[in-house]
């Protein structure tokens, strides 16, 4: 791996941070239906662990998953229309933000069920890597999915198969209200261990560690050393979900919060950059997301007509359900 | 009393946790209360019997299993309707099972509770399952409820049911309101006629309660509708419904899961085993292999809605005896 | 060439395996052929497409739709039916709905294959289990072969097929021999008529195939039965069907699974909503909610069986029009 | 915890050793429908552990669950009924083999499911806990188990609640014919590590080594100190089920079986009694084996008309599934 590239991790947490921000907006304007969970303050992780992958490598997000699906590559403003749930979105509409998906740029999808993509993401890279493909594999997970069965089982069969993948635990410190103490027995890298899978602990709030940490790891792991995990600690800015905007729920300490608000992943890696470039970079952002939420915006909403289009892949057709019989 | 479907299910949930020792709730946020269920009780109860659990739904599902064998009545919440595939082998194949397997030895009262099942608009695929037939085909007690007082009185009998028990608290009956007078437990296998009609018997699930007396009441002049709704999938009060088909020979069902194998088929052959009907019947049900699109038009299509209830209604009103 | 039921599974095993390179097989003990099927088949095609696995169904089964998603076609291999329970979250939630989820940009071509579904006389409780309706209510491909023709033609039409399809191969079925002149893929959605009849239309489903074609043979004279084989119970071949029923007018739905809102519900349904019958149809099947008991005299108690079938049939024949 | 018993504990393993080996008699006489999996070679797990036990304390068992049923004192001749699947059984001939339970001794039963038992038992115990009854459990499971989320879940949630528990892995180095290495990446006592479990590596053919380990793991567990886990390493001298007395399956090497079954736990404790003492032991075993026997076989079928019986404990009846309509 070469050295972190540090303008272009300062564009790609930008990037997510505006993104988020934006969708937060049409959240609140009623153009994404449904809410999304919010990435702001975890942006680091996905822009570190992404930079150091290939295009050709795969990754699953998470039911917070804009900031992976964004940051592996995929198109910000099919990725926003996706989220606005026009034709013109990544998976036409049909994923919405918890299932944003671009297989094109190894994009497997974010994944709304928590602990269940690494062991997809396991079988997928063993595929590749059978066909003599040179891929690695990065799946996100939150310190919630460390505690669910399916996950070990993946990293049991990851670690067993020495399939080439990266499993990276966002913690930030809390599963929706629950903290990380009050439901992970042990630790979350005594998790790998268990499987004598290496991990290693990283600050999540400095993009170019993660990165550090990440390019060091998949490097390794590319060679054939076999599965490793990053814990990377952070922590989450805003709601679990965006319905915490409506309704209020109590579980965090107002301290709590501003002192994780203080260490922030875009200043950062921002005040890295020459104040100019900054700005540069800043602006070039500002454009991008602009033209992601007008695309969007701009899309049409899918024919009612085809709501059952790709159900099969084979093609099969299913009856409808109307009172047609 | 004006009373929500929500404070409803908190109160049955509040009812019982006050005047029985061995009931509990077990689930994710529950102490919070994220789904705007549990809010309030971990306060008056205490966070031994409002326990929050880490993300192992498998582990936590089969605990409350085993406090159930030791004598305790689990309640159980599952966030996502889909949560209940995750759990299906524990539910299914030890808490159902045990009873028989160990030939009487023993009982297992366990509530699962979903509240918002269904889609909620925008959740997506993931999120909007409306598995309730899954759970009478491996004949588990499976509760709909559609009003606020159907929803008290189903989650009490179901925390008391010596059985495990399944209350689906569909999204789309969360926000009813309506006036109860007297709150008490509604037995299972016993429906209800919501309103009598003579032309034509139209048995809703759930949410689709609603939809299906205001279609009623726009029909009213033209097709007299009787509206039956069963509370329970699992048992089926299949008397109740024979005492409607056979005066109205008519019969559409409407509910909101997948159609092959759903409910409306269990209940469609139920009847025609015992009852011939003046004309075909009709199901009006999610399709087969159902999975909700996201953009909320698609998400809606999926749906079983007013306009194909009302549709199927003519038809089976017009079709020649 | 006589063939056994069996024998067959292997062959389309085998047959895909040097057919396809994309092919390979995952399981418990599948290596050693614990289950009698893929014995020989690491021999010939090596540890490396014919995998055996951890004690880890959920990762392993979802290892199966990562390497599809990627272009394989995994055969996952259950040692026991209720294994799926345990994996219904992972089929389901995620198997199925990456095809509609992702707008089209990708296939799950899996296979999960269930050697010896149903009761395997002595297994009790959690290992006798018939879930095919619960794959047919999701809307997943579900195939019951009946005889090794099939056996082979099906798994292979499985293992082709662009979306994730389960291959229920009954216990009661599995020592089925039969002279195969041609193997060949069987498709989907395509019942057959296994005996020809005027009076009555039984379908029956997987090894109660043989079991109504023997009572028919017993009933001939009296009364004249005509056995449909559906193949697949998802989808299913209701044209097919309906040719028969509509000569016969008289309908009896014999399956091994439980009744409430399973497969012979859904049959049943679809007909009625399309044709009339002389007589009210009946089903044979397992109970609701059906455990099945230990003791061989229980077990057997709860399966439909011969008996129920006549009687199914004698009701029906005789029933006045 | 008071000292071994060496008496008690030969008297157990020999019991289970002679009910197994009359019961694989019965399974080829066709008196056992469906075959056990023997319990053969792994006696002195069952015994040691129940011997630290009290009879108010719960057990689970596994597929190969015989020993534990007995050795937690369920009656033999009840037992062996319920093998032939008859109405005086533990479970009316209900359950059979791997489902034989009797919660009058504290056994919640044998169970079929690979990982399933641990989180069941974890709740009855927390149960009992909450009301004041001074309970521990003990949780028996195989090597093969190790690998199934579910029970990894169950370690996390007894540790974190602390929740009195022993976990004891039977590692008798195949979950059918999967040898261990092939299948569990890490160690056993990794995975207790994992979730912050106290774990003890005990040689499982020696009954008093057993018992010493669990003896002391649960006076601590019992004392508050938390979930504790023990791998006990054994040998299956047998097949994985009777049905491999039939089919012929491939997979240990002759010299590794031979070597196996030379540390029997049954002559390990033996020799630790008096020839007298132990042949009067083993004449005392037979009397009870052959009662069992007798018992079992003359007891009387189930009635076919109650084969639903106990389908609800509430009393919900089902509708027959015949051709009534
Ligand atoms: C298996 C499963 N259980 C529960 C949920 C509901 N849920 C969605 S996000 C979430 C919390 C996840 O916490 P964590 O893994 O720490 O990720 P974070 O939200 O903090 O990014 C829960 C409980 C789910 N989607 N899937
Ligand atoms: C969840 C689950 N998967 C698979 C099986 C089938 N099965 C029964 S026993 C067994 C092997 C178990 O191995 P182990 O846990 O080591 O116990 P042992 O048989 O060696 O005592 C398997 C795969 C099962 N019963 N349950
Ligand atoms: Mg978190
Ligand atoms: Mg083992």
């Amino acid at each position: 791996m070469t050295g972190a590239d540090p303008v272009g991790l300062y564009r790609t947490v930008r990037l997510i941070r505006r993104f988020e921000q934006r969708a937060i907006d049409l959240v609140r304007a009623g153009q994404i239906v449904g809410g999304i969970h919010p990435y702001l303050g975890q942006e680091g992780i996905a822009a570190g662990v992404c930079a150091a992958l290939r295009p050709t490598d795969l990754v699953t997000g998470t039911h917070r998953g804009h900031g992976h699906v964004l940051a592996k590559g995929a198109d910000p403003a099919r990725t926003m229309a996706e989220l606005c749930g026009r034709e013109t979105g990544l998976n036409r509409g049909r994923g919405g933000s918890m299932h944003a998906a671009d297989l094109s740029v190894g994009v497997l999808g974010a994944n709304a069920i928590v602990g269940a993509a690494g062991a997809i993401l396991t079988g997928a890279v063993w595929a590749h890597r059978r066909r003599g493909d040179d891929v690695v594999g990065a799946t996100f997970f939150g310190d919630g999915a460390v505690n669910e069965g399916m996950l070990l089982e993946a990293f049991n069969l990851a670690a067993l198969w020495r399939v080439p993948v990266l499993f990276v635990c966002e913690n930030n410190g809390y599963a929706t209200t629950m903290p990380v103490a009050g439901a992970v027995a042990g630790t979350i890298t005594g998790r790998a261990a268990a499987f004598d899978m290496p991990a290693t602990v990283v600050d999540g709030q400095d993009p170019e560690a993660v990165h550090a940490v990440a390019a060091a790891a998949v490097a390794r792991i590319r060679a054939g050393g076999g599965p490793e995990l990053v814990e990377a600690q952070t922590y989450r800015f805003d709601a679990h979900h965006t319905f915490e905007h409506v309704v209020r729920l109590d579980y965090r300490p107002p301290e709590e919060v501003a002192a994780g608000r203080a260490r922030d992943p875009v200043d950062i890696q921002g005040d890295r950059l020459a104040p100019h470039r900054r700005a540069q970079v800043d602006a070039e952002v500002e454009a991008t997301v602009d033209a992601a939420v007008a695309f969007a915006l701009a899309g049409p909403e899918p024919d009612p007509a085809g709501a059952l289009d790709h159900l099969y892949a084979s093609g099969l057709t299913a009856r409808a359900g109307g009172g047609q019989g | 009393m004006r009373l929500s479907y929500r404070r409803a299910l908190t109160r049955a949930l509040a009812d019982e946790l006050a005047r029985d020792e061995s009931v509990f709730l077990l689930g994710e946020d529950v102490r919070v209360g994220a789904s705007m269920i549990t809010s309030g009780l971990c306060r008056r109860f205490g966070p031994e019997r409002v326990r929050d659990t880490p993300l192992s739904e498998q582990a936590f599902t089969s605990f409350a299993t085993g406090a159930a064998l030791a004598g305790m009545r689990p309640v159980v919440e599952f966030q996502i309707p889909s949560l209940l595939f995750l759990v299906f082998e524990q539910i299914v194949n030890h808490a159902h099972k045990f009873p028989l397997m160990t030939g009487g030895q023993c009982a297992v009262p366990v509530t699962y509770l979903v509240p918002g099942s269904g889609s909620r608009t925008g959740w997506a695929g993931q999120h909007s399952d409306h598995p309730y037939p899954l759970f009478a085909h491996v004949g588990i007690v499976t509760a709909v409820p559609a009003t606020p007082a159907d929803a008290y009185g189903l989650l009490v009998s179901a925390i008391r049911h010596d059985d495990p028990v399944v209350v689906f608290a569909p999204a789309g009956a969360l926000d009813v309101r309506e006036d109860v007078e007297r709150l008490a437990p509604v037995p299972f296998g016993r429906g209800v006629v919501r309103r009598a009609g003579d032309d034509v018997t139209v048995v809703a699930v759930g949410h689709l309660v609603h939809d299906a007396l205001a279609v009623a009441d726009e029909l009213a002049g033209q097709v007299s509708v009787e509206v039956f709704d069963p509370r329970t999938v699992y048992p089926f009060d299949l008397d109740g419904l024979l005492a409607s088909v056979t005066r109205t020979g008519r019969l559409v069902v409407c509910d909101d899961a997948n159609r092959s194998c759903g409910i409306a088929a269990e209940i469609i052959t139920s009847v025609v085993e015992r009852v011939r009907l003046a004309v075909p019947p009709r199901r009006v049900t999610r399709p087969d292999g159902a999975v909700l699109p996201f953009a909320p038009g698609l998400d809606r299509a999926v749906q079983p809605g007013r306009e194909a209830l009302t549709a199927a209604i003519h038809h089976v009103a017009k079709d020649p005896t």
